[in-house]
């Protein structure tokens, strides 16, 4: 029995980490979806990019002797976050302004076209080699009570935290969080009041290419980094709908929820039960379509009400 | 005897009263006219009588029918079509797609599958569509999709698609809303034909006074839920209560 | 000797059969073969699909330098599936119709390999070489049999050698297996149940999706069931991964791994978590004193590529071409589709140049080599630690 | 009546047919390798048929599904294991199997009643990996995901051997359901699910059961996916887990949109344009740019689809039955007005 405990505890954890991963991608697409409700399914690709781009600029200091440590990491990372500015402005310009009178289905079909585009320059520049990144936090374990967590792990969670935190303090408490969601709720009215739309959408690509960059120099190192690493995408997208698209404390709650529920249906669900074994890699779906049977708009998410 | 008879009626929204034990009766062949200001639960007694609202009390008859067990699609089969105040219309399909809509309830599956077959049968379909369109004044429009057509020529459009399913009882909303005078005395028109050729019942809810003055038979005020009064257009304009709470001296005579 | 006259006769028939009309081989002219590969090039394998013909085309090169198989180069025409076994159905008939290719070679992937057997069979063109272990290419119940000429050891047979050489290791070892949960995990499951036969034992088998990045609770599973022993049916990223798991939680089994795990960049990538694994490999290494294997390096650097493709899947796609190249010399200067099954069929024992065991072909066999050897990770490099086991 | 769209586009059928009918003789009168070309002319009718049904859902109706290639591989593996191990015939099993496809249909569309958008979109996306377990789960009659070989289609007799047979076969079909499904659209149905799309309001006012449209949508879009089910499974003749990919489902809704969203002929127009450009332009196209480019080709392949689709989206948003349309208008006035009339 403790057995069984202690083994579920060391999954929580594990699944907490996880979830987390899921979260910093889910937290990306929240924030488009939230301004626009459009659903980028570049999602995953724009997290790949500022990896690759991470690791180019890490690569590539790692030639400069003063540069090939800690300091090296963190000019990269500024310099992986610099682009992700540019980068997102660039696909505000490309996809959010040409599109921006059409059905949202358009926008949505864009961005899928978009992942395509993306997956195919990153394979170009980087080849079809899988790449070692290592951690920049090392490869320590801490070790509390029995349970095991990586140095690395840790800092997954508390970037997601930390950034779940202050984008929930952005969007309720500062002028531009507010004009932000009034700009969602009705965007007629917001560019009324006078809230720059076009500069409320721009900022919201840019925000959730920098999320997408700092997931992606997290993940690389657990996941390696190919360029098919997009995909994830597909997995963090359970995520932000069981949480509440558009929610972005729903992002982390979905996150954990569904990164949890996957390892310990890996685990000790599948250990003691054999017959989850089957299932186990549709567990998470099911949850997720029995939540939104009874809860249609996620667990955080708001439901629209029509009038008539 | 097809009266619309509403007793008692009763509606909270989460705690906030719509509807407190509302009463009135619409007479076969008249114009009934609602007035009120906003929020008063006008537009909660069409939803209750069209069955998107479901009362905490009171009961709605129509004839012997009681129209508060049906689900809102099964009331047009009662004769009861109604109209929105925001427009709920389809905009990627023709005007004509759009009045054919009305017929919904009137296609049995065999006919459906015979106009499959036959095109003289759509063809009979459509021309009595166009007859409404005509009568309505919309004839020219029949192949123009409605999205990018002006607001009136959306609103006629669903009143068209209320008119086509042949009812006894047509519940309109703010017809004459965001309208110019012009319009809105076309649409005073319309309503006054409905109900003098076509021999339909109908139910409007307006605020537009001229528009209410012009063609209703009886006219209820509303307020807070509560009915204030019911009588003929120059009672209720002579009610000073009516005159205190709300109408004041806006009356256009 | 006595065979001489019947043979001429047989070629002076065939000869006036072909100047009377009989359209020659598809792909075959007097300078050139052209023969037909496809590749996942943009998909989840893509990495396999840079490797494998990269690797391949170095020694065809070499032959084409030498002034080719009977005075014909060899070219190599490449599509792409993705990994879609729809896709690869269509790039073969673009391949065989359009492009008239002589023989396919090298298709990556069980499913797309499978989905292509009625073509082979229509077009009675030979596949040499897919470049999958899955023993069911070489099944002989299954449409197109007689096209595929497979030259790998089979999943499941490698399964069953790791279970025995756990056993072998540790006579009270307990076994567990991670596999992936598509077709090479079903192959591979196969060999486990036939160890798991033979030694009278249930196997703890824990799957994961192709595509994974996270093994936090098969690895605990495996920890909790006691595994002493784990094979790892992955490619490259998960046997990194599920060491590295097993490592942040103090686990410690003896890692085995099926052969596509035999990647230098496992040694590189799981650093100390690694240290030990054990892959099982099909041929000797690429930096191994053989023969074959010194020709490959030469050849590699003469080549001038990014030394970083050198590894374990270019030199496959590399021996892969020495056994398509034997075949189409044992078939002669008349080249057919045929003639090469049935030279190919006379294979008995081709070691190409001391990599393999013994490549052997039969009218009725189909497998190429069923024998492995052992690769040990030590320090980031990798060592053979044991002989040819069947 | 006359100039009912509907009716003048009538004119255009019987042509269409007959081209339909003749391209393959064109084709192997023009070319050697024509078989490659109906190969991938088949696999662009059978997903025609599916796609068709998933704009009568998710174009028409509005209900979002990331699953259709879950009633693909319904289909599919339904027909196969009916026909080759049930010994149930063909031209039975063209019938039942996508009936059968059609209660799961109903059975994913329940959750429908209450979810909407893209939470729909991704309900049903749970739903492609549910089927692609359940597939592997029942393995004993579908071997897991090794893949499934199947028989050559048999229908009175007359066995379909090869892509030549095969072509008419599919063809058959898609112009059936074509005609059909335009019909069905142009009549009450087809105005119901769109009043249900665009008002809910509105289609109950007039008399539409939302539950039973709802349902009838997800059925019939599921029936047709197991029609294509069916087809593909005996023309493929190999079917596998790997050929009902998540990506394949996100493909046909492309294929909806590229063609036009709530029209029939741009979902048949949108799957000819993307098969086509995905199976035959852009591997010819990289033949050529091989030929002097020594580049990794695969990757320009599907940057160069990426593209055009992405160009496509951005300048064509209306898709290219609504380009078709305007260019038939621009020409019909061309030697007057070579404005094109606002409609």
């Amino acid at each position: 029995m403790t057995d069984m405990l202690g083994g579920l505890a060391q999954e929580v954890v594990s699944g907490i980490a996880l979830g987390c991963i899921y979260a910093l991608i889910a937290l990306g697409f929240t924030l488009i979806y939230k301004a626009t409700e459009v659903v980028n399914f570049a999602q995953g690709e724009l997290m790949m990019v500022g990896a690759y781009v991470n690791f180019f600029i890490v690569t590539a200091l790692l030639d400069i002797p003063m540069l090939d440590g800690a300091l090296g990491f963190l000019l990269a990372f500024a310099g992986a976050v610099a682009f992700a500015f540019l980068f997102g402005t660039f696909l505000d310009l490309i996809i959010n302004r040409p599109l921006k009178d059409e059905p949202v289905f358009s926008v949505i079909m864009a961005t899928i076209s978009m992942a395509i585009i993306l997956r195919a320059v990153m394979a170009l520049i980087a080849g079809p080699m899988t790449r070692l990144p290592l951690s920049p936090f090392g490869s320590g374990v801490i070790k509390v009570g029995g349970l095991f967590i990586s140095v690395h792990d840790l800092f997954i969670i508390s970037s997601a935290i930390v950034l779940v935190c202050g984008f929930y303090y952005f969007f309720n408490r500062t002028k531009w969080g507010i004009a932000m969601k009034a700009t969602s709720e009705d965007p007629m009215a917001a560019s009324l009041v006078g809230i720059p739309v076009k500069k409320v959408y721009r900022n919201v690509w840019i925000f959730s290419m920098v999320v997408a960059t700092i997931g992606g120099v997290l993940l690389a190192p657990r996941t390696l980094l190919d360029t098919n690493m997009g995909f994830l995408g597909l997995k963090a997208f359970p995520a932000a709908v069981l949480g509440g698209f558009g929610s972005v404390p729903g992002a982390i709650v979905g996150g954990v929820i569904m990164g949890v529920i996957e390892t310990v249906s890996m685990g000790t669900l599948s250990f003691y039960f054999p017959w989850v074994k089957e299932i186990n890699d549709i567990v998470v779906w099911i949850v997720l379509i029995a939540v939104l049977m009874i809860r249609p708009a996620g667990i955080l998410g708001r439901e629209e009400i029509e009038r008539v | 005897m097809a009266d619309l008879v509403i007793e008692n009626l009763e509606v909270h929204f989460s705690g906030v009263v719509a509807l407190d034990g509302v009463s009135l009766n619409v007479r076969e062949g008249e114009v009934f006219s609602l007035v009120g200001p906003n929020g008063s639960g006008k537009t909660t007694l069409f939803n209750c009588i069209s069955g998107f609202v479901t009362p905490l009390g009171g009961t709605i008859d129509y004839g012997d029918l009681d129209l508060l067990s049906k689900p809102p699609h099964s009331i047009i089969a009662t004769g009861i079509s109604r109209t929105f105040q925001n427009l709920q219309n389809i905009p990627y399909m023709t005007v004509l797609d759009n009045v054919l809509l009305g017929n919904h309830s009137r296609i049995g599956n065999r006919e459906t599958v015979r106009r499959w077959i036959s095109r003289r049968q759509r063809e009979l379909e459509e021309e009595r569509a166009l007859e409404v369109l005509d009568f309505i004044g919309l004839a020219n429009y029949e192949q123009k999709y409605l999205s990018g057509q002006p607001y009136c020529i959306q609103k006629l459009v669903e009143i068209t698609r209320a008119l086509v399913s042949q009812p006894k009882l047509i519940l309109i909303d703010e017809p004459a809303a965001g309208m110019n005078d012009q319009e809105t005395m076309e649409i005073a028109k319309i309503i006054g034909e409905i109900r003098d050729y076509l021999g339909i019942t109908v139910l409007v809810v307006e605020h537009d006074m001229s528009l209410v003055m012009a063609v209703s038979d009886r006219v209820c005020v509303f307020d807070s839920g509560n009915v204030i009064t019911i009588g003929e257009p120059a009672e209720v304009k002579a009610h000073p209560e009516v005159i205190s709470a709300f109408l004041g001296e806006s009356v256009v005579a | 000797m006595k065979l001489r006259k019947p043979v001429t006769l047989i070629l002076l028939i065939t000869f006036f059969l072909a100047c009377a009309g009989r359209e020659p081989t598809p792909g075959v002219t007097d300078t050139e073969i052209l023969i037909g590969n496809i590749q996942d090039l943009s998909g989840p394998m893509k990495e396999l699909g840079m490797a494998l013909p990269h690797g391949s085309n170095l020694y065809f090169n070499y032959i084409n330098d030498k002034g080719g198989v009977h005075g014909r180069q060899i070219r190599m025409t490449m599509e792409d599936h993705q990994y879609n076994p729809q896709k690869a159905v269509a790039a073969a008939k673009k391949l065989i119709e359009q492009d008239q290719v002589f023989c396919l070679y090298q298709i990556i992937g069980t499913s797309p390999c499978e989905a292509i057997r009625p073509m082979l069979e229509e077009n009675g063109i030979p596949l040499v070489a897919p470049a999958t272990q899955s023993g069911t290419m070489s099944d002989r119940s299954k449409t197109g049999w007689k096209y595929i000429f497979h030259t790998d050891t089979g999943y499941d047979k490698q399964a069953n050698i790791l279970v025995d050489y756990a056993y072998e290791l540790n006579a009270s070892a307990k076994v567990g297996v991670i596999y992936q949960d598509d077709d090479y995990g079903e192959n591979v499951l196969e060999g486990i149940a036939e160890a798991e036969a033979r030694h009278g034992v249930t196997i703890q088998k824990e799957a994961f999706q192709r595509g994974a990045t996270d093994f936090a609770g098969q690895v605990m599973n495996l920890n909790k069931g006691g595994a002493t022993h784990v094979i790892i049916g992955g490619i490259v990223r998960e046997p990194i991964i599920v060491m590295k798991t097993a490592a942040a939680m103090g686990y410690a089994p003896q890692f085995l791994g099926i052969s596509p795990t035999m990647d230098h960049r496992v040694a590189l990538g799981s650093g100390e978590a690694g240290e030990g694994f054990i892959a099982a490999n099909f041929a000797q290494l690429y930096n191994s004193d053989t023969e074959g294997a010194e020709l490959y390096r030469e050849l590699f650097e003469k080549s001038g590529t990014d030394p970083k493709v050198m590894g374990m899947y270019n030199f496959y796609g590399f021996i892969t071409a020495m056994v398509l190249v034997e075949g189409l010399e044992r078939a002669g200067k008349r080249l057919t589709r045929d003639g090469l099954i049935k030279a190919l069929e006379g294979v008995k024992g081709y070691d190409g140049k001391g990599v393999f065991r013994g490549i052997t072909y039969g009218p009725n066999d189909r497998a190429g080599t069923e024998a492995v050897v052992l690769v040990e990770n030590r320090g980031g490099t990798q060592r053979i630690i044991s002989d040819w086991i069947e | 009546m006359k100039g009912r769209y509907d009716e003048e586009n009538l004119k255009w059928i019987a042509p269409l047919i007959i081209l339909v009918i003749v391209l393959p003789f064109l084709l192997r009168g023009a070319t050697f390798s024509y078989r490659y070309y109906l190969y991938v002319l088949n696999i662009a009718g059978i997903y025609t048929i599916l796609t068709v049904g998933l704009d009568l859902l998710s174009g028409y109706t509005g209900l979002i599904s990331l699953g259709h290639a879950g009633f693909l591989a319904i289909g599919a593996y339904t027909s196969a294991v009916l026909v080759d191990q049930a010994g149930v015939p063909f031209g039975l099993s063209l019938i039942v199997s996508p009936l059968i496809t059609g209660l799961f249909g109903i059975l994913v569309g329940f959750p429908a009643l209450r979810i909407s958008g893209m939470y729909l979109g991704l309900t049903t996306m749970g739903f492609g990996f549910i089927v692609r377990r359940l597939i592997i789960a029942l393995r004993t009659w579908t071997e897991g995901s090794a893949g499934l070989e199947v028989s050559k289609p048999v229908l009175f007799g007359f066995t379909f051997a090869n892509d030549w047979h095969n072509y008419f076969l599919i063809y058959l079909f898609v112009i059936v359901v074509v005609v059909f499904a335009r019909r069905v659209m142009k009549s009450k149905i087809g105005r119901a699910l769109m009043a249900i799309r665009d008002s809910e309001h509105a289609a109950q006012a007039v008399g539409i059961n939302l539950v039973r449209y709802k349902l009838f949508a997800f059925f019939l879009s599921a029936v047709l996916a197991g029609l294509a089910g069916v087809l593909f499974a005996h023309t493929m003749r190999f079917i596998s887990t790997d050929h009902f990919d998540i990506l394949l489902s996100i493909y046909f809704l492309i294929m909806v949109l590229v063609g036009g969203v709530a029209t029939i002929y741009g979902a048949v127009l949108g799957t000819l344009f993307i098969v086509l450009l995905d199976f035959l332009a852009i591997p010819l196209f990289k033949d050529w740019l091989a030929s002097f480019m020594a580049v990794q080709v695969a990757d320009i392949q599907s940057l160069i689809f990426g593209c055009i689709m992405f160009l496509f989206i951005i300048f064509q948003p209306m898709g290219l039955y609504g380009m078709w349309l305007k260019m038939r208008i621009y020409w019909k006035l061309f030697p007057f007005n070579p404005k094109i009339k606002q409609t």
